[in-house]
């Protein structure tokens, strides 16, 4: 029993990172990033040297894991801040519609980039192989990457919210988040919020995408795609701009998949997405502002 | 029963593709002409590029020797763009082109359209290495071909090499549900496990290839009374190496199986000092084939490309063009009809990788020599060599 | 109540605009058969399919102003309906062993196939509708994405209905034009028709001022499920139509590649007009094909000038940005309509090709 | 020198002129009322005035230098603050996060910790009830409680101008005087400009300073409010009597 609220803690930690790297930055500029699971490949394809053909020669993932650990948040943050000034400045002011259109598309150019760089076959890297190792826990086995991945993501989302409650900028970010006009008449500056938001969401592509790497040993263009979708469903469930609703409904998620999948029978458990789906759709029905709404994005009559 | 029945079936699916049927158009100048409809970017760029190599290796090798029917043979090309509307474009352009025999994708769902064109105009066409049932007769038509081994074939292989040679008598079978190859290996395995006397399935269970952990699925084989003897693990790239990595890490230690699509040295390092793995492959891309020749073939293929193969699907491409180029000299001629005539009265026709044989019911492989790869410490090399005792049955192969 | 605006002057005053569409779509297709060569063919027919899906997709998403995901998803069902209805029965039995008797013996020409593949789109899309319609904003499309996955899933591992991701071989294939492009226009006339009905314009009311609309005693649930249900059928046939274009279907065909190419092609064209959807699409196809025909290699003086693999796509991307950057509400935000001095009189008209004799007056 | 000076501005939303070629004046410390009747354009020159949507035409200097079309963030930190009709309370944040917001722009200068402390302090003098509740969320609080916090978060910038568009908008006239009280002390205490947007002209007149009367996007009458109180000229303007 307890092997299961390992898995489901692990997958929970996640999904749950991907939703509040989407919820940082729907928060403070209403944008559902779709290129954000193509951050999360990217941050992992900067490891290798651009080659195409089929052994990967490891470029910067020899480095120690201290220095890679922040090598990669870097990449991450870096790439999501860039995009924000390169693509998303220029839609301030345009439809959540178009805005969104605008990331999908930034995504496909992400995507295709590494496509050409390192061509489709998934390339292989032991990143961080110590992490792999069994290790036992009141019973449950389990890899030691496991076990770090639930410690380092609670780990990163008290700091988090330690610096969105108690740090000046994160307090600017908030307000920004809750009425974007009246925070900019306060003298907070726009793109400096903006640009924050975006780093602090690269920073967690970039986290994601290390446990990625380290548990499925591949640098795959697609990887990013399977987590950001959960992660996005998440966000929504969570109650769309609220950071706590987002990790709540990714740690829901995660458990409500791992839990599908060993209740099921086995004629039944590969229908298993169409059961968590089926889910999402209930909570939108009941709760359609999400599990903790955040006040102001109500839109007031 | 069957038989009759598959037959009409033949019949009624060659009705509704043949609304014109192409002239035996030959190229203007006089040379045979070869359409490769494959995919030059995007996803199956990968898998389509490799075996197209080895295909231009043989091309280039018979036009040396004086050409086919005294003819050189002349080679065009169109990108699928692993798109499938593409990919009917592309198989349109190389007929308009001229293409006496049209290649097609290696994977049967991006290979399908482009064929379906060339047997609408009456042309032979070969899929580059699809080991689906459907690659040929069944799924597209009379004059379609696969030059690779069926993918129930590579699961009846180790299943029954691991019960022989490995005295492994309790399976358990693992399918990863979202590609149809991993579907047609465990296919072959569920075929072959009766037949073999005392040996039993000790469990199964599903997942997905982009499942981001298969923690679930592990903890269930854990939970059997005696770590099973061998894993039947039905799965391909990506999502392979991540299961097989969770596996190792949760300490389970049995004996892995899997097709050929995880053959290759390039994902090793991913899962360091993996043991007791085990893949079938038609020749081996390590430099330890029992056959010179093939050490030899891998050799030119360096030259011509600057790399070894990466995987042992490079190599059906080159059975293709050898076995049609065989099959029009028999013929004496590029007629598509004649040419299949020839291909069908093949009977473990010697090539450079293992027999061949095609029939009227099936354009494919559902028996064949297989090499047997064993990854040991991280190290993969040859260990043995494998036929199945009996084909895969046609009623196994269409469950 | 003062006499309402008469329908048939309504009617008349907007009929230009599916006119000038359709006779874009003619044009099209006479250059296609002239041109006569086969990829250039299939080509064109996938433009027109395209046309179906964002003209589909813009009776819902331009006139509710929700973006729905999940309209893909209707597609697939279409696709399949139509496989189930025009395969021969032999091959059926070889593929959907499950499905009942009558309809395995059964074989309709495409024609009435692609209809009824339609209609049967359209049930499901009224089945879901009434549930989804009573949520707005993101949570719909969050909604409607789920619906896609679940239909994506559920039709990938029901082995004895769809089999499964095995592809579905034998739809007889059609490679004349004609047929998908009556399929265009008529989803043109359809969607032109429904916009300017009693639902088209309470809806179009409740997209802009939703207080206003709830005001007036719109019920707004009950015209989106009119928009919903009609947008679901006519992406239904063009998921037929699809699948006789192509002749064989896999569910990953109609998933999330399918659904942002789609959306995609509306908001660069416009999504709040019939014109933005029809010209999106006409133009982004003709971008991509411009861009594979010079990947493909442009003789240039003696020498070939060609894209390097991959950079199409890339290039795709960015054009796509720019354009929504430099024209936020799309490039056809207005109607296409003849000028006033024709007697159509509506409104300043955008660029409005005159090469057409429309007469309405 | 003038503090404020808004020469000819004009404001359209597409083809909807709100505001033409408006002019006025604001010396340092003086108190000056914007009246008129609902749609004459006063909250529309508020929101150009605080950089919120850009006028179509004409120029604004605040202390000597130009501010059309300047970003908000940018005019606030000059020390114009502005308070926007409808009270914008960050309802997520605690009062004092409300207030601290405030401080963000001077967090650059040496000791702005010790000015900030006592600027809260200030306000906390200036509005009792706001430190009872300082923890509490600012969403919770009346309205009339919200208007102050707004107007003390203002304050938290250490502004040369304040501007406030409709303070009494939904409040019972009780809570208004109070809220007047406090801004007419708190203009006594520290040197302060004020601009007010007050709908009611009688508020303006008891209040006293200068006034400016709007009607469809124009200035009509511009003087002192107590002289202005009782002419006809007012009620004339105010209900368009005469009006040809």
């Amino acid at each position: 029993m307890l092997q299961v609220l390992f898995d489901a803690l692990s997958l929970g930690s996640l999904y749950a990172l991907g939703a509040l790297g989407i919820a940082l930055i729907f928060g403070v500029m209403r944008l559902v990033n779709f290129a954000h699971g193509d951050v999360i490949a990217f941050s992992v394809f900067a490891l290798l040297w651009p080659s195409t053909d089929a052994v990967a020669i490891v470029f910067a993932g020899q480095m120690p894991w201290f220095l890679l650990i922040p090598f990669i948040l870097a990449v991450g943050a870096g790439l999501s801040v860039l995009s924000e000034i390169v693509v998303f400045r220029r839609f301030r002011h345009a439809s959540p519609a178009t805005m969104m259109i605008a990331s999908f598309a930034l995504g496909f150019v992400i995507r295709y980039f590494l496509l050409m760089l390192f061509s489709s076959r998934p390339k292989s890297i032991s990143l961080l192989p110590a992490l792999s190792q069994p290790v036992e826990i009141l019973g449950a086995r389990m890899p030691l990457l496991q076990l770090i991945t639930i410690l380092a993501t609670i780990v990163m989302l008290f700091a988090l919210s330690v610096f969105v409650r108690k740090t000046r900028f994160g307090l600017e970010m908030r307000a920004a988040a809750e009425n974007f006009t009246m925070a900019r008449m306060l003298g907070v500056r726009a793109n400096r919020v903006i640009m924050g938001a975006f780093a602090l969401s690269g920073a967690l592509a970039g986290a994601i995408s290390i446990i990625l790497g380290a548990q499925t040993g591949t640098a795959d263009i697609q990887m990013g795609g399977a987590v950001m979708l959960m992660a996005f469903i998440a966000t929504v469930i969570g109650g769309l701009g609220s950071l706590e609703g987002a990790v709540l409904a990714g740690f829901l998620l995660g458990a409500a998949s791992v839990v599908m999948q060993t209740v099921l029978p086995p004629e039944a458990r590969p229908f298993r997405d169409a059961f968590v789906y089926g889910a999402v759709i209930l909570v939108l029905l009941f709760r359609p502002q999400g599990l903790i709404s955040a006040r102001g994005t109500k839109e007031r009559v | 029963m069957i038989r009759t029945r598959l037959l009409t079936g033949l019949s009624a699916l060659a009705l509704t593709l043949t609304p014109m049927t192409g002239a035996m158009a030959e190229d203007a100048d006089g040379n045979i002409v070869v359409g490769f409809a494959t995919a030059e970017t995007g996803f199956m760029e990968a898998y389509d590029k490799p075996a197209q190599d080895a295909a231009m290796i043989r091309i280039d090798e018979i036009n040396a020797a004086g050409g086919l029917l005294g003819k050189q043979i002349k080679v065009v090309n169109a990108d699928t763009k692993t798109d499938r509307a593409e990919g009917a474009k592309a198989g349109l352009s190389v007929l308009d082109a001229g293409a006496d025999m049209v290649v097609v994708s290696c994977d049967y769902d991006f290979g399908a359209p482009a064929a379906l064109t060339a047997e609408s105009s009456g042309k032979v066409s070969f899929f580059l290495c699809a080991e689906s049932i459907k690659a040929g007769v069944q799924g597209v038509g009379p004059h379609s071909f696969s030059a690779s081994v069926l993918a129930a074939v590579q699961g009846a292989t180790m299943a029954q090499w691991a019960y022989e040679k490995k005295e492994a008598r309790d399976f358990y079978r693992l399918l990863d549900t979202s590609y149809v190859y991993n579907k047609g290996v465990c296919d072959g395995f569920d075929w072959m496990l009766p037949t073999l006397a005392d040996a039993k399935l000790a469990g199964e269970d599903v997942f997905k290839n982009d499942d981001a952990s298969i923690a679930a699925q592990i903890s269930r084989i854990k939970a059997l009374p005696k770590e099973p003897d061998a894993i039947m693990l039905c799965t391909m790239m990506p999502g392979a190496v991540s299961a097989i990595k969770q596996i190792r890490a949760a300490g389970i230690n049995s004996m892995i199986l899997n097709g050929s699509s995880v053959d290759g040295s390039y994902w090793l390092s991913a899962v360091p000092d993996l043991s007791n793995f085990y893949v079938p492959v038609q020749g081996s891309v390590y430099g330890d084939d029992p056959n010179p020749d093939v050490i030899a073939f891998n050799a030119l293929y360096k030259e011509k490309t600057g790399g070894d193969p990466a995987t042992q699907y490079t190599y059906p491409g080159y059975v293709m063009i050898d076995v049609w180029a065989k099959a029009v000299e028999r013929a004496g001629s590029i007629d598509a009809d004649a040419v299949v005539g020839e291909l069908e009265k093949m009977d473990g026709e010697p090539t450079l990788f293992g027999p061949r044989t095609f029939t009227p019911e099936l354009h494919h492989q559902n028996k064949a020599r297989y090499l047997i790869a064993e990854v040991k410490d991280g190290k993969p090399g040859i260990v043995d060599e494998w036929t199945i005792s009996e084909p895969v049955p046609m009623d196994a192969l269409l469950k | 109540m003062t006499n309402l605006p008469k329908v048939k002057s309504v009617a008349l005053r907007t009929i230009s605009t599916p006119l000038i569409l359709s006779a874009v779509l003619v044009v099209l297709a006479l250059i296609t058969v002239a041109y006569g060569s086969r990829p250039f063919n299939q080509t064109m027919i996938d433009i027109f399919v395209r046309v179906i899906l964002v003209t589909g997709l813009y009776i819902f998403v331009g006139n509710s102003g929700v973006l729905s995901f999940g309209h893909i998803g209707f597609t697939c069902l279409g696709a399949y309906a139509a496989a189930w209805l025009t395969m021969p029965p032999m091959m059926k039995e070889l593929s959907f062993p499950g499905l009942p008797a009558w309809l395995k013996a059964l074989q309709l020409p495409y024609g009435p196939g692609a209809v009824l593949a339609g209609i049967f789109a359209g049930v499901f899309a009224l089945i879901f509708g009434r549930i989804l319609m009573r949520l707005s904003g993101i949570a719909a499309s969050i909604a409607t994405f789920a619906m896609l996955a679940m239909i994506n899933t559920i039709y990938a591992n029901w082995e004895s209905v769809t089999s499964a991701t095995n592809s579905v071989v034998g739809i007889p294939i059609v490679r004349t034009i004609w047929p998908y492009l009556i399929g265009a226009i008529a989803a043109v006339f359809i969607a032109w028709a429904h916009a300017i009905s009693r639902h088209g314009l309470a809806l179009r009311a409740a997209r802009d001022e939703p207080t206003a609309a709830l005001a007036s005693g719109i019920d707004i649930p009950k015209v989106r499920l009119v928009a919903f249900t009609l947008s679901g059928a006519v992406m239904g046939l063009g998921g037929a139509l699809m699948a006789h274009s192509i002749g064989v279907v896999t569910p990953d065909t109609f998933y999330l590649g399918l659904t942002f190419i789609t959306l995609s092609m509306l908001v660069v064209g416009g999504i709040g007009t019939l014109t933005g959807a029809v010209m999106g699409v006409v133009l982004l196809s003709l971008l991509i094909q411009g861009l594979r025909w010079l990947e493909r290699g442009v003789p240039v003086g003696e020498s070939t000038f060609a894209l390097p693999g991959g950079l199409q796509e890339i290039l795709l991307g960015v054009v796509m940005i720019v354009i929504l950057a430099r024209r936020p509400s799309g490039l056809f935000a207005r109607e296409f309509a003849l000028p006033a001095w024709l007697g159509a009189g509506r409104g300043k008209s955008s660029a409005a090709p005159r090469n057409v004799p429309a007469g309405d007056a | 020198m003038s503090l404020l000076a808004v020469s000819d501005v004009t404001i359209r939303y597409g083809r909807l002129t709100a505001v033409r070629e408006v002019a006025f004046t604001l010396a340092e410390g003086e108190i000056l009322f914007i009246t008129g009747p609902n749609g004459a354009g006063k909250s529309s020159l508020m929101r150009a005035i605080a950089g919120v949507t850009p006028p179509a035409g004409g120029r604004i200097d605040f202390g000597g230098t130009e501010i059309t079309g300047r970003a908000p963030e940018e005019i606030a930190r000059m020390g114009l603050s502005m308070v926007p009709e409808g009270r914008d309370v960050f309802g997520s944040l605690s009062i004092e996060e409300n207030l601290m917001l405030g401080t963000g722009m001077h967090s650059r200068e040496r000791g702005w910790k010790a000015r900030a402390a006592s600027a809260l302090e200030e306000v906390y003098d200036t509005f009792p009830i706001l430190k009872e509740r300082r923890h509490g969320q600012a969403g919770l609080l009346s309205g009339g409680q919200q208007q102050m916090l707004v107007i003390g978060r203002a304050l938290m910038t250490n502004p040369r101008l304040i501007a406030i568009d409709e303070p009494s908008l939904g409040l019972a006239p009780n809570i208004t005087d109070q809220v007047y009280e406090r801004l007419i002390a708190l203009r006594a205490h520290r040197k302060l400009t004020l601009l007010i947007v007050e709908q009611s002209s009688t508020r303006a007149v008891m209040v006293g300073g200068r006034m400016i009367l709007m009607r469809g996007g124009q200035v009509l009458l511009d003087g002192d409010a107590g002289a202005m109180g009782q002419s006809e000229a007012l009620q004339a303007a105010y209900f368009g009597y005469g009006e040809h």
